[in-house]
């Protein structure tokens, strides 16, 4: 009687083909060489040089002027331990809005005030509007409709200082920044001036600072200085819950 | 410009096709009138529950393949190996089961038991047959109510997403499939391990090593039925599953599959004889008995027209797959099969740098959908011109999911990006199904939206290979499909009636003596 | 179930679209009548050859913003800078070479040149004007006739293949534009860095770095079109060129691309106003200035409605693109521009998984392709609902070049795999236009082998979509469109007359004095 | 005036994506594990391990019971030296079938014979068919329509010793051995068995030896002891032409 399939190590976890722990991995990428013989060797030697065996030159074709494009297989044994990966998550608790908006009306017996914005030449807000907006996103409805949520939205192209002077104006709780481009890390850079400019207005703990996008990840966002970042798939109802949750223990601290 | 929502082909010559092709199965008929095989006679013993095995050569060797071969050496295969079992329960008064073990230990050979009195030895025969003809009944019956109860995706409408795993492994399999049909896979076909349809027997037990597919074995499918009906009791869906029955144990893989419950069989009146080199005379014989089995049990038979266009050109030779359409068709019926269990099979096979491509093989599909317009038609991605570009191979399995669905085809065999690599990669399998999820949904009711045009390219091209189909089949019909298949007909491969695998497992039976009582159990018009 | 080649919609509906179109049109002539703008100032000075600049900050400042500012301090700007351009001309008794560097030098101010008596500026004026003009036209019949001798892939009648380049340095793009180009493309567009469409100045040189696209300069403009020439001449297939012609500097874009032998310019009324919160007059009038300029330079404005449906829902949001897309043409029409020359933008931006979203898109394209018969139709593939999943996105784009085909787009603005991640690399287009080369050879001919069900769901989507955009346009003509862009009828944005960038670049004409010889030149029907 | 673009960089040659020796790769892979947070930081850190960097996960989707499907990208700049990088190439001199017919005609003097089969449990023809039968490949006749080739076609499944037999039999000048399953290195198995038993039966350098198919290469067929090997695209007039020289090279050998 033959073995059963063997289990997946996690303790050295590699990617799965069809034979588990086989360490599969697809890649392509474009030489700047034509193609031939000369090419395919080298893609080869490339791959194997970045630590894989088995690698199959799938397909080599020109591309464009003098460059080869290039799809090719491997396996490697180099994996990670995935029992020793800890990642910041944020809550798991899922909230309807309408959950959110009494716990709001008992717990912090106010509205909750934001202002949101894409800083520096980011001009695009459909994310931020998914989130704020009326209408929501993926069958979530968005923020301005919650009861206990009062909204600012500022659009797009909008400079951090004109966030932050509507911010302090507004006597927002939390501020939301939106960054989509990341050509050159310039998300990275406007979430920093973000903080920097806080940090020098005296402002650092006054707001909580949520910045979303897809690219952005809960422990990048930490990172910077920030109380959350939200990715990909962000639902209106996640980040209320995640505000609320926040203004909640925060008065649970201020108190206990 | 006037058009329709088909395209004009002529009833008179489709008809004139299925008249050809059933008198060229009349011919056939005689062949499996006379003649009986080693195949078949084993798949009879496996009816009446001989399933075991004994260790040989490091690998289980069927109780069947050992008792046909005592049967044999002696003469007697010609009676009839369900003849000689009933004699053998008769004379040791024992059931079949430990009948089985006697052999199994070698306490026993069929060969030269003593004999008694044929008339009672056929009646008992008989009631032996009705019992395993009933129990096929019942697995089939069984087999209803679960599809029932899980929700058959059948009843939609819609194309069936099929896709294949072939890690060689079961356990791996088992994996694969349940993702697959997680991810969406209404039918799930475990691929055999090559040259598997050369074996003269059926591996037995669950087995983890095969070459680009995994070893069919009662185990094996057992093993898979379970963790697909386990998952769609879960997911409230019925996922169907599908092997291989061809080669040199045809029918007895069809008596495998109908006891384990599988849905459906890739099962061509030629592929063997064209494919594998197989004896002609003998798949001939053993497909009409591996049919009967499916036909009763409600397995639906998937032929392999698409094999043709492997070996030839595609836009060339829509006459041939038109023709062995037919013909499958005709066999089919001789095995009292309904139109609804078969899956007649066609392929995208076209180079994709063809200028039209997307019409022709539109226009082919859409041919093939009204020809047999009751048949759950088996339509194949294209394989044989993909290359390891492997985003260009998934834009063309995209072009071939929306024709399924514009044409309706019945199943779709979806296409890997990795086609012209490896068999696929749990990950191939996601990406190709998550593609025809995107199209059949998003192109839900497009074929009651567009009409085709009655003198466009498409109808000509379409009328002109059932033009040549039937002139074709007119050859055929003339010097008869044996001779046919010697000239290189179909897929451009030449086979004689004497040549191939496992001739000498054809003979000739006793007529007088001969029993099966299984073809008329199970309606054959044979 | 009744068939035809078109979809069924009203021609009166379409009609009285047109004629509310036209009378919004009207509204915004008077607008363009009694106002110009920096922007369109500083076109009036590339036009009659002042294209140099001075270094400033660390970036070339160019020569006509200095000239416009001269000008604009001293009141002087309200009479046209061709105007004071003429009359320098004459006071300094030199040409216009001589006059910028002068002016470059900071050895003269055009704000407080003395003033020369004003039939006479005003007849010189109108002879600068013409030779300007007659500039245009030579370089016009230039490139008709490089596209002639190379062979201009338009003539194919089929779509043209759209790529983007946007690696930031303009030699990297001419890298990646001629890979594109021997691939298959058939027209490059060359992105604008990140918000340079806010910079008031157009800026100067070759440049290396740019946010997410290549900043638009007269020198990127010439080393590309150098570039694709060369390749076209060798490879016998003309190659042609896009840029952006939006934001602040409108209209100068468009003297540049005249100048440099650019084929096409992405060019919307109201694109800048509701995408880049431009002052809503500033950008009216500047696109009227830039349209005429197009319209004699043989230039196809490609209208931006494909935006639209990114911040609404694309089955909802059909109206305003309808409506967007009359609009677009009556302006156009206003410059006196060639419907041939007009190419009409919209896309395919629904949701991937809605239902039937083959069918809604397939309704949308071909009703687009029947409303407007003689626009070259700029189609746009699906970015909004793109994700990371490259073969999911690929299998998207394979499906907009079926549908971009089928209904006879002028061009496809060919979808990448990696749209949702990050601007092409050369693999990407590569794959892309292989996918689109398959598409367009393998479905040749496919338009007129299909007909639409005249009763079905497109045909029903498709009316519907007319019948609220005659609604809405009939809202819109009752408000106006200024007030109508203010209740967010486009796009769901709000912008007010007043507000947005670069108001305060609008200014008043003295309608006595202000002389602006190219609108009658150049055949503006305002 | 901004530099023009840099030069690719041939001694330490990487991918090409949009910036000129950026090392630009894009990868997919299934772990294991449930996609997530947790997930996405394994696959990051698992790229990252194997030598990226600039790791981006684009997409990460639920796959199957339990496993992530992702897709990234990556940056690295492990290349390689293409300037050191030598393969033995074949002839580079194309030759129409005439040409070849008549140089035979002319220098060789008589049909040159071969025998082609696919051996082992290997079925797929049309790969060998392609270079044999009449119709060819490609637009390139096969060599069967030569009128200075002989060609035996034994088709598939074809066991070693058969086809030396009938290459024996038949006085060939080659065996054209066609190899396409590869799964578990079948084809190397194969290829290998054909020189052993060439050797053993004392016949190793009776025939040119051609092997040919998707995955293989002619260094490695030459590796194998085959005397060329021919990959994906190969057209019968290559094959012909091969055969061709080397019988003219060994011929002048013979007299040098
Ligand atoms: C729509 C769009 C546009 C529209 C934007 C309209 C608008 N008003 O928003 C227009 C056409 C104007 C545009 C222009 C440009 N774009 Co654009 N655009 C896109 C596109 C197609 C879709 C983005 C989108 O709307 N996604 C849908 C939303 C719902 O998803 P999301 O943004 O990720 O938001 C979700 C989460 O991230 C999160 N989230 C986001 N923000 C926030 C904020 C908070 C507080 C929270 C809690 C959560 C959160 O929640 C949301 C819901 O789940 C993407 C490609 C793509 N498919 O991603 C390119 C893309 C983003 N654009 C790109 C570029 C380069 C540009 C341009 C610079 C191109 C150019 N040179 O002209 C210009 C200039 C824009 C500028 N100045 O910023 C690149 C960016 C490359 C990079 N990685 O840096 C992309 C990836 C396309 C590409 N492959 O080149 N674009
Ligand atoms: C057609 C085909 C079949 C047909 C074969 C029909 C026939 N008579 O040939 C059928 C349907 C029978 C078949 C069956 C199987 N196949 Co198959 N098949 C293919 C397919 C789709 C195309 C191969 C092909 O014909 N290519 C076209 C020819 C022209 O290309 P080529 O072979 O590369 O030949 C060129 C060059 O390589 C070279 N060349 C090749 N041979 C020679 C020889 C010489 C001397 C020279 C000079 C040059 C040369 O010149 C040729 C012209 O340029 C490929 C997938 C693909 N797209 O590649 C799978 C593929 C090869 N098959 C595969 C498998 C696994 C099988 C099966 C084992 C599946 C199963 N379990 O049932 C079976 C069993 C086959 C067996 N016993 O060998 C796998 C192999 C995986 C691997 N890497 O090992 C593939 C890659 C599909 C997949 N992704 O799973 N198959
Ligand atoms: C009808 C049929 N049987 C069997 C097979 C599989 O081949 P094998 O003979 O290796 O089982 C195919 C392959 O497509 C087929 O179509
Ligand atoms: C008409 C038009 N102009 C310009 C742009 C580009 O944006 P930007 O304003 O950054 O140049 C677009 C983008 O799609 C457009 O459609």
């Amino acid at each position: 009687m033959p073995k059963p399939v063997a289990q997946p190590d996690l303790k050295n976890l590699r990617p799965y083909g069809d034979t588990t722990n086989d360490g599969a991995v697809q890649f392509s990428f474009t030489l700047p060489v034509e193609p031939g013989p000369k090419a395919r060797e080298a893609a080869t030697q490339l791959v194997r040089k970045w630590g894989f065996f088995d690698v199959k030159i799938a397909h080599m074709s020109s591309a464009g002027v003098g460059y080869s494009f290039i799809v090719c297989f491997g396996r490697t044994e180099l994996g990670v331990d995935f029992t020793q990966i800890v990642v910041p998550e944020l809550s798991n608790e899922k909230r309807t809005y309408k959950e959110i908006d009494s716990l709001i009306a008992k717990e912090i017996k106010r509205p909750v005030k934001v202002v949101g914005a894409c800083t520096g030449y980011d001009a695009h807000t459909v994310g931020l509007d998914a989130i704020l907006n009326m209408k929501g996103f993926d069958g979530d409805i968005g923020l301005e409709r919650y009861k206990n949520f009062r909204c600012v939205n500022m659009g797009s192209q909008v400079p951090t200082d004109e966030l932050i002077d509507r911010a302090v104006k507004e006597k927002a709780d939390a501020i939301l920044l939106s960054k989509i481009v990341t050509q050159k890390d310039i998300h990275i850079t406007d979430m920093q001036e973000l903080i920097g400019k806080l940090k020098a207005r005296g402002l650092s703990d006054r707001f909580i600072l949520v910045a979303g996008g897809p690219r952005i990840t809960h422990a990048m966002a930490l990172e910077l200085g920030f109380d959350a970042g939200f990715t990909i798939g962000t639902r209106p109802s996640d980040v209320a819950n995640f505000i609320y949750e926040t203004l909640r223990d925060r008065a649970k601290k201020k108190k206990g | 410009m006037s058009y329709a929502s088909t395209l004009p082909l002529s009833a008179k010559k489709i008809a004139r096709c299925r008249s050809i092709a059933r008198s060229i199965g009349d011919v056939v008929a005689d062949l499996i009138h006379a003649n009986s095989t080693f195949g078949t006679e084993r798949a009879v013993l496996r009816l009446l529950g001989f399933n075991g095995a004994l260790q040989k050569d490091n690998l289980l060797f069927p109780v069947s393949n050992f008792m046909v071969g005592q049967l044999s050496e002696t003469g007697r295969l010609e009676d009839g190996a369900l003849y000689w079992v009933a004699n053998a329960l008769m004379t040791e008064k024992c059931d079949v089961p430990a009948l089985e073990q006697k052999i199994l230990r070698g306490q026993l050979d069929l060969g030269s038991l003593p004999e008694l009195p044929s008339k009672q030895v056929d009646k008992f025969a008989a009631k032996l047959a009705k019992d395993s003809f009933d129990r096929l009944i019942r697995y089939r019956k069984q087999r209803d109510k679960i599809r029932q109860r899980q929700g058959d995706p059948l009843k939609k409408g819609r194309p069936l997403k099929y896709v294949i795993v072939a890690t060689g492994n079961i356990f791996e399999d088992v994996i694969q499939a349940k993702s697959a049909a997680l991810d969406g896979a209404d039918i799930i076909a475990v691929i055999r391990s090559t040259a598997q349809s050369l074996l003269d027997y059926v591996p037995q037990g669950t087995t983890t090593e095969g070459f680009g597919g995994t070893y069919a074995t009662q185990a094996n499918f057992a093993l898979m039925r379970q963790a697909l009906d386990e998952l769609g009791e879960k997911e409230g869906r019925y996922i169907r599953l599908t092997n291989y029955c061809s080669g040199l144990c045809m029918s007895e893989i069809a008596v495998l599959a109908a006891i384990e419950g599988l849905d459906c069989l890739l099962n061509d009146a030629m592929y063997g004889i064209l494919f594998r080199d197989i004896n002609p005379r003998r798949t001939l014989i053993d497909q009409h008995f591996s049919r009967l089995i499916c036909s009763v049990s409600g397995i639906w038979i998937m032929t392999g027209e698409d094999n043709y266009m492997k070996t030839t050109d595609a836009v060339e030779s829509g006459d041939q797959v038109l023709a062995s359409q037919f013909i499958n068709e005709a066999y089919a019926l001789n095995a009292g099969m309904k139109k609804s269990q078969m899956s007649i099979g066609h392929a995208m096979e076209m180079d994709p740098f063809y200028e039209k491509v997307i019409l022709m093989e539109t226009a082919r599909a859409q041919m093939t959908r009204q020809i047999f317009p009751e048949a759950p038609l088996k339509y194949m991605c294209n394989t044989k011109y993909k290359t390891g570009d492997i985003f260009f191979s998934h834009a063309v399995d995209t072009i071939f999911n929306l024709i399924g669905s514009l044409t309706n085809q019945g199943t779709i065999l979806l296409g890997m990006p990795t086609e012209a690599i490896h068999t696929p990669w749990l990950q191939d399998r996601t990406i190709s199904i998550r593609g025809a999820n995107y199209i059949l949904n998003g192109s839900l009711g497009l074929s009651h939206e567009l009409g085709y045009r009655s003198d466009g390219f498409m109808a000509k091209f379409a009328a002109k290979v059932l033009d040549e189909c039937v002139e074709l089949l007119e050859k055929i019909e003339k010097i008869g499909l044996l001779k046919a298949i010697e000239k290189r007909y179909f897929a451009g491969v030449s086979r004689t009636v004497e040549g191939g695998k496992g001739a000498t497992g054809v003979f000739p039976v006793d007529r007088n003596h001969y029993i099966n009582p299984f073809f008329e159990l199970m309606g054959s018009k044979i």
